[in-house]
């Protein structure tokens, strides 16, 4: 039990730290895209992390089955809303920095 | 510090509920109203479920070993409450949406000054 | 083990509040999009493991809620979005 | 640790609230309120009530939410600069929250187990009802049973606002002419991950509906989330498609039909020379009785508000269309 303990901890901080870094990365990192790429990574590795770190001190019950079914729930719909956020931004006229410097050197010739 | 923890709850209820009511009274936008009155309503909710809130206590789902639960009462209250709240909301919407398809405005201002034109 | 959850579930909390900073003021409107969709995987996340830190894990069903709610309410944003028009 | 959590969730949702007040954009505000929902949800879980969080994360940050939305997509998202001094709201508010916390220091101390409220008719149900009811959830017990004649006029206001926006806004009959082109037509993996997750919602709803009795969940939760599910195939495949599957015409029978289930429910119990809405008289044993009542009650509860929340946003999204087209 004690290992078992001691794992969980390890995920369950390391998913923490993940998601630290991803809302640093939210407000730090230049540009739209690059900034739905550190969300999608708290999303995506923290979810996994932490969810996997919760199975661990579960007995194998109803519970269990819950936290699977989050599991795969988050794994499915959050890529899937940062695709489709970063597809409408691209409709939407969003640029991505390199493209914008391009931009503006274009308009000062 | 206990002063402030006991009243905490109660003060941040009277807080949203007067900044519901806030923006219900100067918002000129009906959609904003709409939302001002979903704060406060929300406001009230978290009143009754504060007061139904037992120190120690768990929700009131019973399990074995746990003789102390929180107040089932509030809850059952404010569950309807909910849900009516959220019917009224619509038809408070669907009113908006016959405003602006009237009127061709929902600012409260500019269609008061149509009103006053006829 | 208890001690683990409450660091956890302040380390979420602490990733909340900055997505909400996100959500409050944000350069585009995808930004704020963005920070509210983050701030709702966190709370399914803070739901999940609140109820191990309060010893009743068995109020799960409302992580699933959120997580489901969340995804709708990310696609109807997206789709009305394109109705209205952009904002100058 | 708990009142800790609980303080920092309400100075977010202070936050929150406040700046909804500054925002003009009034997409933002919409979203922020969602915000608000899911967060006063967390605090409804943070103080026990788990089953008042399930209501609102559902019903408040899901339906609300998306009505607003729908109804923005028809009224535009530009607030106009406001002419009114906003300093006479501002007094009044000010003075009436300043009389307001002086009257919350008479309050009894949050979470005191002698407070009043603890007094009088909650240790009955916390005692009793699981021994008469025989339910683990003391709030269905209530809700279903105990109180099951308040919980058929909420069931009937549902029904009727229902009936009032089918009123105001027309029932979204179906037109045949060529449906406007979505936006999300192009979105081919949100397509694949919709057909994905709408049976995965569907199950959960039944779940929720049928395990109510035993966890947080019943028919008002199990309707949204079902209804919710039906929202989602609308907004990804678009309205005539999903009215292909469940018609307004089906949605209203169906919003009548739950309402008289459970009148009729009460009338049997009648017959059977009962009270009205006494279960204890359905069966031989009044346990089992209870158990075959609530059971009924919830379906009649869940298909009422299944039924009437996605003709509701039935009637907005068609709304939404028809001005789209124009």
């Amino acid at each position: 039990m004690f290992i078992l303990d001691i794992v969980s901890s390890v995920l369950l901080i390391a998913g923490v730290f993940f998601g630290l870094s991803g809302a640093i990365g939210l407000f730090k990192l230049p540009d739209f895209f690059t900034r739905v790429h550190a969300a999608s990574v708290t999303d995506s590795i923290a979810a996994i992390l932490i969810i996997v770190g919760l199975l661990l001190q579960t007995s194998f019950d109803l519970n269990t089955a819950k936290l699977l079914f989050i599991l795969t729930f988050l794994m499915i719909t959050s890529p899937t809303s940062s695709h489709a956020l970063a597809k409408s931004a691209r409709h939407g006229g969003l640029l991505t920095l390199p493209e914008e410097k391009e931009k503006q050197q274009e308009q000062t010739h | 510090m206990n002063f402030i923890l006991d009243y905490y709850n109660y003060w941040i209820v009277v807080f949203l509920m007067m900044t519901g009511f806030y923006i219900v009274i100067s918002a000129n936008n009906l959609v904003k109203k709409i939302v001002g009155l979903n704060v406060f309503q929300t406001s009230v909710f978290m009143l009754y479920i504060s007061m139904g809130k037992v120190s120690g206590g768990t929700a009131p789902i019973l399990v074995e070993g746990v003789t102390l639960y929180s107040n089932p009462l509030p809850h059952v209250l404010i569950l309807t409450a909910i849900v009516v709240g959220v019917a009224t909301t619509a038809v408070g919407l669907s009113l908006i949406v016959r405003i602006k398809r009237a009127y061709g405005t929902v600012e409260e201002n500019e269609f008061k000054n149509q009103d006053d034109a006829i | 083990m208890t001690e683990i959850y409450a660091a956890v579930c302040i380390g979420i909390l602490v990733v909340m509040g900055v997505a909400l900073a996100r959500a409050y003021s944000a350069p585009t409107v995808y930004d704020r999009i963005l920070g509210v969709n983050m701030f709702g995987t966190k709370t399914v996340l803070f739901i999940a493991v609140g109820g191990f830190l309060t010893g009743r894990p068995d109020f799960l069903d409302i992580a699933i809620v959120y997580a489901l709610i969340n995804f709708i309410g990310m696609v109807a944003v997206l789709r009305f979005f394109e109705y209205t028009a952009p904002i100058e | 640790m708990g009142e800790f959590i609980d303080l920092v969730l309400l100075a977010m949702l202070a936050l929150t609230a406040l700046r909804i007040i500054f925002l003009k954009d009034l997409f933002a505000v919409v979203m922020l309120f969602g915000i608000y929902s899911f967060l006063s949800a967390l605090i409804f879980v943070n103080l026990d009530a788990v089953d008042v969080a399930f209501t609102e994360a559902s019903v408040g940050a899901g339906i609300s939410t998306v009505l607003m939305l729908g109804t923005l997509a028809l009224t535009g998202r530009k607030e106009k600069e406001n002419t009114h001094s906003s300093i006479l709201p501002l007094l009044v508010v000010c003075i009436t929250g300043a009389a307001l916390i002086y009257g919350t220091l008479d309050m009894p101390p949050f979470g005191h187990p002698d407070n009043p409220v603890h007094e009088h008719v909650a240790p009955r149900y916390i005692e009793e009802s699981p021994k008469e009811i025989g339910l683990p959830n003391m709030v269905t017990s209530v809700l279903a049973s105990y109180r099951g004649f308040d919980t058929l006029g909420e069931t009937v206001v549902v029904f009727a606002a229902a009936i009032g926006v089918l009123a105001l806004l027309g029932t979204g009959r179906k037109e045949d002419d060529e449906a406007p082109e979505s936006g999300l037509k192009s979105h081919h993996v949100l397509h694949v991950v919709a057909k994905i997750i709408i049976p995965l919602t569907i199950l959960f709803a039944l779940y929720v509906q049928f395990h109510g009795d035993f966890g947080p969940g019943g028919g008002f939760q199990a309707g949204v989330i079902a209804a919710a599910a039906f929202i989602l195939y609308t907004l990804v495949f678009g309205l005539s498609k999903s009215m292909d599957v469940i018609g307004p015409k089906f949605l209203q029978f169906m919003a009548s039909f739950g309402v008289l289930l459970y009148a009729s429910v009460g009338l049997y119990s009648m017959y059977k020379g009962g009270q009205f809405l006494d279960y204890s008289k359905l069966a031989v044993d009044p346990v089992a009785g209870q158990h075959y009542g609530i059971i009924i009650i919830e379906l009649g509860v869940g298909i009422t508000v299944f039924a009437a929340m996605l003709s509701i946003f039935y009637a907005f999204s068609s709304q939404a269309e028809r001005s789209n087209i124009q």
